[in-house]
């Protein structure tokens, strides 16, 4: 009949309501900064740089693969030497700008030696455009620890396939 | 509340004047029409005010002035059809362009 | 007791006047008695609607399984004062191109028929600012002259899509307002007077129109136009956001689309207050204060409006002017045929008979509207 | 003569000169929609000298009928003849300075006629509302009124045929 779709329609409206003030999960609002929704495994922002022991040992080789890899050019390494001039397998500046990076992830997946990976951490708001969101190789750096406690499945995969290169 | 008749008499001579002015010195047509409105209105407060002082039946002049209001609108009606169906032949309603007498 | 709460308005102004009594001359006390009435309109009018705008997005928050804004305030309660000053500091651009005179002449020329229309609605037992004897033309008169206003907002801001959002506001305001009219009449029919109180005095207890069947019919025909007649949301076509962004309010920004919008809500009031004073007997009540009676009844039909709001999407235009010309139209003049008879005929026979009528109608219009499938077509020589 | 009918008539005299001065404008003004907008405003100073009569019936009717009726058939008439709003050309005759001669003309017979008959001010009647108006229009004139409408049915005919594009 005619009329019958607008009567279903209001019908539906009301019931959403009136069933509102009863039951909570019907509400799919999260207050944001009071509550938080649980990030998901795969949730991916900015990459961070992981170390074993200390921050100044990163895993990291300066292989500068992600560099040419990543799409906006946004990682910037130069590679360190020692006294001699002969370059090391260790990286002097790793500079990547994170106002220009677009969270895309690519930089994880080159990376050959399971040093760069994408953090979760989005509340990263600054003053300063340019110079605070250049973030520099101390404050890429974070620990091996920090990595699997924010994603376990992936540290755990890692883990055994670092064991398996070892032996 | 008296006022005295021939004030308001006054008044709606001046606004004719006002009306009968913009029909004559007016080009477009629709301002034509806009005037002939005013017109009607002044005549229309003249009844109004006469209506007041009448012995036998008070309310002559406001239905008098009902049937004015409604003609003016069908007049206004027709003009307006008719301005539109010029403006659609000769693309101009400005009143002396329009000079031709077919189109 | 009960009669105190009931007139506590009226005391309220009886003592202000008594204390300002002594000192002032008599005819300044009848300015002083008559500038309280607009002073509280005036007040009361801007309030109702900020309010009114908060209520219908908690309303319609909850429709959509979402809370409504509850950030500033308690719950939400100083979220229109954080509206009203962001429409205060917000610029107000007047595009380069636009109509100096009509662009500004929009929104004031809008606001005043919202406004002057509240002097006519009585909101409680003799609680009416002026008791006008032609009160509802008096009402009607007022409010269709908001078609040519918002036509001089929508030509002012020579935008395309604001004069598209004008030329669709005066189609549907100037085809929805004879239907207006006309479900109004068969109330008109029985009280025999315009003014407003005596409509309300007519449905005396508990005897509302509304419950009569003409009376019921009337109701939709004059809720529904009254929707159309205030741009809410199924007819909401001059200010169709998702085509002509936002219709003839396009160019105004600051406080000129504040008046636009303080208008909207407050023509929403205006027309639930006019059709509780008409068909749900206005400030009639069995035992709670008149007023209360009044803005109760006014304040279910707006959230009807908000529950529409959260339901329907808009009308496309030709099913607008349908539903119109071809819908209201015939009903309210057979509407106005059943109350006549209603009027005319003893007790047990006029209901049924005007029953039937509307029942009638209603069917005949129904299967009259309803689209025709067409018939298969079938090519003769395309088979062989 | 108290202060209101002091307040009142100063209220009528000034609305009849914002009148004056409406209709004015609305002549001279060069742009079409402004001068639509002045008849807009001259129709309701109008209404308010009816409310002063005491014809409150024909004020609610001219404001229904004239504002919201005929202002918008003229708008829309503005619109759809204007070519969106070039007020270059020059909207009265070149040599309109000639109309005021037959206009001082008139207006000076008329006014001196009015001025010099002795008007019976007689008593104003009783204000006539919305019901006496109902019953004459009901009783007395019920042939105009049928007359009316068929003439108004006679021009919502003619306005459409006219004006519909083929």
């Amino acid at each position: 009949m005619y009329g019958l779709g607008v009567l279903k329609g209001l019908w539906v409206t009301i019931k959403n309501f009136t069933l509102s003030y009863f039951t909570r999960k019907r509400l799919t609002t999260v207050q944001y900064p009071e509550e938080r929704i649980t990030l998901s495994e795969h949730a991916r922002t900015f990459p961070i740089l992981v170390y074993d022991e200390s921050p100044d040992k990163l895993r990291c080789v300066a292989c500068e693969i992600c560099a040419k890899e990543c799409p906006p050019k946004c990682i910037s390494i130069v590679r360190a030497q020692d006294e001699a001039g002969k370059p090391l397998k260790q990286p002097k500046f790793f500079d990547i700008d994170y106002s220009v990076c677009m969270n895309c992830g690519i930089c994880e997946e080159v990376c050959p030696f399971d040093s760069i990976y994408m953090d979760r951490q989005f509340e990263l708001s600054a003053y300063e455009r340019s110079e605070e969101f250049l973030y520099t190789k101390d404050r890429l750096a974070k620990s091996a620890e920090y990595f699997s406690k924010i994603r376990p499945e992936t540290a755990k995969k890692v883990e055994e396939k670092r064991k398996a290169k070892e032996k | 509340m008296h006022i005295p008749i021939d004030h308001i008499l006054v008044f709606t001579s001046i606004l004719f004047l006002i009306g009968l002015y913009g029909a004559l010195s007016r080009r477009n047509a629709v301002g034509i029409l806009i005037s002939i409105e005013i017109m009607l209105n002044a005549v229309n407060v003249n009844f109004i005010a006469f209506s007041r002082s009448f012995a036998s039946s008070p309310e002559s002049g406001q239905i008098f002035v009902m049937f004015a209001i409604v003609l003016a609108a069908a007049t206004a009606a027709v003009g307006l059809a008719i301005v539109l169906n010029i403006y659609r032949n000769q693309k101009t309603i400005y009143t002396d362009e329009i000079h031709l007498l077919k189109w | 007791m009960l009669n105190t709460i009931d007139q506590i308005f009226i005391k309220a102004k009886q003592i202000i006047l008594d204390i300002l009594s002594p000192f002032l001359p008599e005819w300044m006390m009848i300015l002083i008695s008559i500038f309280i009435v607009i002073v509280t309109l005036c007040v009361f009018g801007p309030v109702v609607m900020m309010y009114l705008t908060l209520l219908e997005r908690k309303f319609i928050g909850r429709m959509q399984n979402r809370y409504g804004p509850n950030r500033c305030g308690i719950f939400g309660l100083l979220q229109p004062l954080s509206d009203g000053i962001k429409m205060f500091t917000k610029e107000d651009i007047v595009p380069q191109k636009a109509d100096p005179f009509a662009h500004f002449l929009g929104p004031i020329t809008v606001i005043i028929p919202s406004l002057l229309v509240f002097s006519v609605i009585p909101f409680g037992r003799n609680m009416i600012p002026s008791d006008l004897s032609i009160g509802i033309l008096f009402f009607f008169a007022v409010a269709s002259t908001s078609t040519l206003w918002i036509f001089t907002a929508a030509w002012g801001s020579r935008n395309k899509f604001s004069l598209l959002g004008g030329m669709r506001a005066v189609a549907q305001m100037v085809s929805y307002e004879i239907p207006m009219l006309l479900s109004i009449v068969p109330a008109l029919l029985v009280v025999g007077s315009f003014s407003t109180v005596a409509i309300v005095n007519a449905q005396e207890g508990l005897q509302w129109f509304v419950f009569t069947p003409w009376g019921l019919v009337g109701f939709i025909l004059f809720f529904l136009t009254g929707v159309a007649e205030v741009n809410r949301c199924p007819f909401d076509l001059p200010e169709g956001e998702s085509e002509i962004i936002a219709g003839f309010h396009t160019e105004y920004s600051g406080m000129k689309f504040a008046l636009f919008y303080m208008a909207e809500y407050m023509n929403a009031f205006s027309v639930s207050a006019l059709v509780t004073t008409v068909y749900l007997g206005g400030w009639q009540g069995p035992i709670l204060p008149s007023w209360l009676w009044f803005f109760a009844k006014t304040f279910v039909l707006i959230s009807i409006m908000m529950w529409f709001r959260g339901t329907f999407p808009r009308m496309r235009v030709d099913q607008l002017m349908g539903f119109a010309w071809r819908g209201l139209l015939p009903l309210a003049f057979i509407n106005l045929l059943a109350a006549a008879l209603w009027v005319h005929l003893s007790f047990p026979l006029n209901d049924i008979l005007s029953f039937c009528i509307l029942t009638v109608s209603v069917l005949m219009i129904y299967v009259a509207n309803r689209k025709v499938a067409p018939k298969k077509r079938i090519y003769k020589y395309a088979y062989e | 003569m108290t202060l209101f009918q002091f307040l009142a008539t100063t209220a009528f005299y000034a609305a009849m000169l914002g009148i004056l001065i409406a209709a004015a404008l609305c002549v001279t003004v060069r742009n079409l929609f402004h001068s639509a907008v002045f008849l807009a405003f001259t129709l309701i100073g109008i209404a308010m000298l009816y409310f002063f009569l005491q014809a409150e019936f024909i004020a609610a009717m001219q404001i229904l009928l004239y504002v919201g009726a005929i202002m918008t058939l003229i708008v829309f008439a503005v619109m759809l003849t204007s070519r969106m709003g070039n007020p270059a050309v020059p909207q009265s005759f070149k040599n309109k300075k000639i109309v005021f001669l037959p206009l001082g003309l008139v207006g000076f017979i008329l006014i001196s006629a009015i001025l010099k008959t002795p008007w019976e001010t007689s008593e104003p009647q009783t204000a006539v509302n919305a019901v006496t108006l109902g019953k004459a229009l009901m009783n007395q004139y019920v042939f105009p009124f049928e007359v009316v409408s068929l003439v108004l049915l006679v021009a919502l005919i003619g306005a459409i045929v006219i004006a519909r594009s083929e």
